[in-house]
């Protein structure tokens, strides 16, 4: 099952701190944008996720009445393992963990996986805010989920493949961000989505009180949040996989450009986050399933006529 | 691992379906046991597929099958959401206007 | 050796979580157990080489039982976490219906005289069952899709509590839908 | 540029040509009253393409071939004679749209939208090379005309028009499903070109089949009236439907297949003949009409019989030059019709006195338009219409003489409209206009450049018939042995036309009032086809109630009659043996009650009650529990599993 050509035992070990690494760098970029927002220095803001890391180590648990404490652990550990088998499959330069026939929809599955995650969070701690967060969470989903899977095939049907590795060769002559715009913005806004990051943070909102991070803290507080940044930047590097030719790049080697292209998208990402208001889950809903969905559709249909055409 | 083993983890699988559709009085508990069930078919669809005769038309088998479970969800759902509305209660017990 | 320890270690969390399934008290709990039982047969089907339906089913099914708890929650209105219950009926005669089931179906899978393997598999699996279904099984495929076409409706009509009367005016002249939650299109 | 690259542009301009007019068309009559602001843009531009397109084609002759049906492509192809006709109405299709689209109309998408279905189908017919693929595209063709004949269906009449040029032309149309039928039986394929080698009876089956189908569109006889009825369509779509294109179809139809009329021996004669005497004929009804675009109408049919007569005699090059001339010319004269209809609401020829000095533009083209009709030198039909007569005249002298007395009648009602309408209006003019709509007073300036564009072509598309360009028409035709002219018949054409202008100028026209009613041809159908079939069938309806019916009655009558004889029988003779009878089985009847009840009305009863205790334990498995039924189908596979693997 398991494509040996890639697969190098260092990098096995390599990869869990390489998303660590972006992961942190991602949630000091949004440290030091919120510190700009509030008038503090910036380099205060850089430094305020190690510092959050480390009060959150030592913070004790909080607990509720009648919680369903398998659930909920469950729940809180699962976005960081979620993370770590979406990038079982993405290479960086000419490492990969498994490059799998399937990777494409392994990749969905995962992330269907975190539906199942955030309402256990929200279930768990059995508080009504929570459990508010986790069904807006999964209200949301319903309205990305679609357009995410038909952004995804349109590589794949141009690449007449599901294995990353052929997408990215698929790429050689001409990035796919060229010809399936549509089909990557809309990816990079179900990777925002399904990180209940930015405009679709509303399962995590403050007008319920936090939702889904109402009653976690300690340990579990912090696999949530780091969780939270790992999927963004796994989501980030699949794009880069998909749609901006993997490491495709001059002058620098393979591994690095996947990283630079990386990093790039992830900042975009944690950008967004302070430049776009909320999207309520009810009015997505429409958004996502009469516009959205034709569109992206529209655009798998236009990829598959050249594919076919092009033999 | 052969196709007996196989085989007998599947019915197992059904069984136990089987035992919760017709123990259960909740309509959405039923629909879990007829997945169980259909769980255990998928297995053993794909344990004769493999042993038996691994052409590819075996495989479109069980993405019937999957697409029959999800029919079978969309229509529990939408019944059992039916006669909650109507009856406030979604036992099958009182659900049994086609009695003889 | 070693794939069948791996089965028999999948084939066991599959037939616990599913055995789970009515054991439990918490509906929430119920959902996710038959969700891993669902995982672990998907992990199975990977055994056999199936990548793609086996992944399919695990993306599926954990789908399924999200939607699934949220409606188990939704009809039973109360947290069972907090009071345990037990919503059977006819216990014994389920028992013993779903025993000698199994030993009807364990007993004709040993017995029966299975023939020998035909065929080999196809290099690449997922290609050749693109090309099963849009080739010589492109009928079932073509049957599956307008049933699934009708279920979605069907499914609507049933569930849909509001029809287009109640939305668009008797006269359905309404400028905009009266619905109790606006959508972001007001459609 | 390489040939492949010409190849590929002229496959795509043909797809154009097809495709975009038909698209353009469907998606105007699908979106309907929202889509009437966007009609003219996208009609003209579409129709402009398709000019451009019908150009490309013309140049570099395309020729593609999908699967259609099994065995029978759907082909098209750009030969010599498909790239005159496609040009020519592109062209004209474009100059009537303008004119529509200047002028107005009720409805503009549902108008635009089936001109343009209507233009795609006529280029699907006239570069079709296979049988399914012109039968496919001809009767869209039909089906179009109807719905434009009938386009103002409000006015119950304008329907009925349509309905009656639909079925006339659909009869005629079965010609061509008997032709197709027969060539599918003649083994010799569906293409066109593969007809003439079809094996002998099968091939005359074929060409009667076809010359059917081209006299119903063509308007040829006995079918012309309908051309008379169509007239209640608007002006514009005469213009385009029955000057150049559905009718002259028809005669493009003959002229694509005279090879397959020469080979038969008798269908070529048949076709000259129809042809030639529907010109004679038609040109005299023309002649007696008083309304002008019947006048016009009966015209159209006269000058195809031209065409019909052309093919008849294999005069491919004089047909196709004919027809393309006359296409310019009649458009030209229906346009000028239709925009005096529309500013004085009357097509009357004598309300019409005078028209020509309100409007000059429209006088002076409407007369080149009259003018080259008549076959006066130098404009189009004279040169055209003597390539023809030519023809006639190495076939048949007598051929040539019907053909030149139908030439004079063309001057004559040629001349018959000119004279009126450049006359001196009378003073009280006014008081025959709006009679028929109501009229604008007006002709506005984009109306004119159609006029201007089709009179150009009616003044010169006469160099298709005389030497230098006429040579090279006839080495596209592959028609170079074909008859020419001789300078005495040209002059003595000319002549005549000139003294038959002359002297409708000088003298009254003689009004033919027997063919005034375009021979009654349209009554002759009621009579001989359309009233039999109805006194048929009330016939039968008549013979059913007489005959069966009052059979039955009288049969029922008798049987009572007999009855009550044996009745009087029965009460004097038998009645006194069925007392005493009666009284014995009243007696013998207390014994068999006795045993009845004690024996078979017991063995009943205990019967029904053991239906019923069956009855009820059948519905106890019904108890309407869903987890019961599931036991209860899991009990009866096991047991048919069981039995199965006994039994086995």
């Amino acid at each position: 099952m398991t494509d040996a050509a890639g697969t190098n035992p260092a990098w096995a070990l390599l990869a869990p701190v390489v998303l660590g690494l972006l992961a942190l760098a991602a949630a000091a970029l949004n440290g030091i944008l919120v510190a700009r927002a509030e008038g503090r220095t910036l380099r205060s803001g850089a430094a305020a996720p190690v510092f959050e890391v480390a009060r959150l180590m030592r913070q004790r648990r909080r607990t509720t009445v009648a919680a369903d404490v398998l659930l909920w652990r469950i729940g809180c550990s699962g976005l960081v393992v979620v993370a770590l088998l979406k990038t079982a499959v993405i290479p960086v330069g000419p490492w990969v963990l498994a490059d799998i026939p399937v990777a494409i929809v392994w990749f969905n599955a995962m992330d269907v996986m975190v539906w199942a995650v955030v309402w256990l969070i929200g279930w768990g701690a059995n508080s009504a805010y929570s459990l508010i967060g986790g069904y807006r969470f999964l209200a949301q989903a319903v309205s990305y989920e679609l357009p995410l899977m038909f952004a995804l095939v349109t590589p794949a049907v141009a690449a007449h493949s599901l294995r990353v590795s052929d997408v990215i060769a698929a790429q050689q002559e001409l990035w796919f961000i060229v010809w399936m715009p549509v089909a990557f913005v809309v990816f990079c806004l179900s990777v925002v989505a399904f990180s209940s990051w930015g405009p679709f943070a509303t399962a995590a909102s403050g007008d319920i009180a936090g939702g889904i991070l109402t009653e976690v803290s300690g340990v579990d507080r912090l696999l949530i949040l780091a969780g939270r940044y790992a999927l963004l930047t796994t989501g980030a590097a699949f794009a880069v996989a998909l749609f901006l030719g993997g490491g495709a790049g001059p002058l620098l080697p393979d591994w690095l450009w996947t990283l630079v292209k990386t990093l790039l998208l992830l900042a975009a990402f944690v950008v967004v986050r302070h430049r776009l208001p909320e999207v309520r889950p009810d009015r997505l809903a429409e958004v996502a399933w009469m516009i959205v969905l034709p569109v992206v559709l529209l655009q798998t249909l236009i990829v598959s006529i050249v594919v076919a055409v092009r033999g | 691992m052969t196709l007996q083993l196989v085989l007998i983890a599947a019915a197992a699988l059904f069984c136990v379906g089987l035992y919760g559709a017709l123990s259960q009085q909740v309509v959405v508990m039923v629909m879990m046991g007829l997945e169980l069930m259909l769980n255990g078919v998928i297995l053993a669809a794909a344990a004769f597929w493999w042993f038996l005769a691994p052409t590819p038309d075996g495989q479109v088998l069980l993405l019937v099958v999957i697409a029959a479970m999800t029919v079978e969800m969309a229509m529990g759902f939408a019944v059992a959401t039916l006669l909650h509305r109507s009856r406030g209660s979604d036992m099958t017990d009182s659900a049994t206007d086609l009695s003889g | 050796m070693l794939s069948t320890i791996v089965f028999s270690v999948l084939a066991v969390i599959a037939l616990a979580s599913g055995i789970a399934v009515f054991r439990v008290d918490s509906m929430a709990r119920a959902t996710y157990a038959l969700a891993v039982s669902f995982v672990a047969v998907g992990a199975l089907l990977l055994m056999f080489d199936l990548d793609y339906i086996g992944v399919i089913t695990i993306l599926m099914m954990v789908m399924e039982m999200a939607i699934m708890a949220i409606y188990m929650i939704m009809f039973m209105g109360m947290n069972p976490a907090l009071m345990p219950m037990s919503m059977v009926h006819n216990k014994r005669w389920s028992a013993i219906l779903a025993v000698g089931t199994f030993l009807l179906l364990a007993g004709g899978a040993l017995l029966v005289p299975w023939p020998a393997r035909s065929g080999s598999p196809a290099t690449d699996l997922t290609a050749s069952l693109g090309e099963a279904i849009m080739g010589s099984k492109m009928l079932v495929m073509l049957t599956v899709s307008p049933i699934l076409f009708a279920t979605i409706v069907a499914a609507l009509v049933l569930a849909n509590p509001r029809g287009r009367y109640d939305r668009w005016g008797d006269d359905l002249q309404r400028a905009r839908p009266d619905d109790p939650q606006q959508g972001g299109l007001g459609k | 540029m390489s040939a492949a690259a010409v190849n590929a542009i002229g496959v795509t301009s043909l797809w154009l040509l097809v495709g975009l007019p038909a698209l353009g068309g469907i998606a105007l009559c699908i979106t309907g009253q929202r889509a009437n602001r966007m009609a003219v843009p996208v009609s003209l531009g579409t129709a402009g393409v398709t000019v451009v397109s019908a150009f490309v084609v013309a140049f570099s002759r395309p020729a593609v071939e999908v699967p259609f049906l099994a065995g029978a492509p759907f082909g098209l192809a750009v030969d010599g004679l498909s790239a005159m006709i496609v040009p020519t109405v592109a062209v004209v299709t474009l100059a009537v749209l303008v004119f529509s689209a200047a002028e107005g109309t009720e409805a503009p998408a549902r108008f635009h939208g089936l001109m343009l279905i209507f233009a795609a189908a006529v280029a699907v017919t006239a570069t079709a090379t296979t049988l399914p693929a012109l039968l496919f595209a001809w009767e869209i063709m039909g089906a179009m005309s109807y719905a434009l004949i009938g386009f103002r269906w409000r006015e119950d009449f304008r329907v009925t028009a349509g309905l009656t040029a639909f079925i006339t032309t659909r009869t005629g149309d079965l010609g061509l499903y008997i032709a197709a039928g027969a060539a599918l039986a003649g083994g010799a394929g569906l293409g066109l070109a593969n007809l003439a080698a079809a094996p002998s009876p099968w091939r005359d089956l074929i060409a009667a089949g076809i010359l059917m189908a081209a006299f119903g569109k063509a308007a040829q006889l006995p079918f012309s009236f309908w051309l008379s009825r169509a007239m209640e369509g608007p002006s514009p779509v005469s213009a385009l439907l029955h000057s150049a294109a559905m009718v002259a179809m028809g005669g493009y139809l003959l002229l694509r297949l005279a090879p397959l009329l020469e080979i038969t021996g008798w269908a070529g004669p048949t076709a000259a003949w129809v042809g030639a005497v529907t010109a004679l004929l038609l040109g005299a009804v023309a002649v007696a009409q008083r309304d002008l675009k019947q006048l016009l109408a009966a015209s159209t049919a006269a000058q195809l019989g031209f065409v019909v007569l052309a093919a008849g005699i294999g005069s491919v090059a004089g047909g196709t030059a004919h027809l393309i001339a006359h296409a310019s010319t009649k458009a030209l004269l229906f346009l000028a019709a239709g925009a005096w209809l529309s500013a004085l609401g009357t097509k009357q020829l004598s309300a019409l006195r005078g028209a020509a000095h309100r409007w000059p533009l429209v006088g002076v083209t409407f007369a080149v338009g009259a003018l080259s009709l008549a076959g006066v030198v130098p404009l189009s039909l004279w040169a055209t219409k003597d390539e023809v007569l030519a023809g006639a005249l190495e076939a048949s002298p007598l051929l040539y003489v019907v053909g030149l007395a139908a030439a004079a009648l063309s001057a004559a009602y040629a001349g018959k409209a000119l004279v009126m309408v450049w006359r001196r209006p009378l003073s009280n003019a006014r008081d025959e206009y709006d009679t028929e709509q109501p009229g604008t007073r007006h002709v506005g300036g984009w109306e004119r450049i159609p006029l201007v564009v089709l009179a150009a072509g009616a003044a010169l598309s006469g160099v298709l018939a005389l030497p230098p360009v006429g040579n090279w028409l006839r080495g596209e035709l592959g028609a170079q042995s074909d008859a020419r002219p001789g300078l005495l018949e040209l002059a003595g054409s000319a002549v005549l036309a000139l003294l038959v202008l002359g002297l409708v100028a000088w003298k009254r026209m003689p009004q033919l009032s027997w063919a005034e009613n375009w021979l009654g041809l349209e009554q002759a159908t009621r009579v001989l086809v359309v009233t039999p079939v109805l006194s048929l069938s009330e016939r039968l309806a008549c013979f059913d109630d007489a005959v069966l019916d009052r059979g039955i009655h009288a049969v029922a009558r008798e049987v009572v009659r007999g009855t009550r004889g044996l009745a009087r029988f029965d009460d004097r003779g038998l009645d006194a043996a069925v007392t005493a009878t009666a009284r014995a089985g009243v007696r013998a009847a207390s014994v068999a009650g006795a045993a009845d009840t004690s024996g078979v009305d017991a063995a009943v009863e205990a019967a029904a009650r053991t239906a019923r205790l069956l009855g009820s334990a059948a519905r106890r498995p019904q108890t309407g529990r869903l987890h019961q039924y599931y036991a209860q189908i899991t009990v009866v596979l096991a047991v048919a599993v069981v039995l199965l693997l006994v039994v086995r």
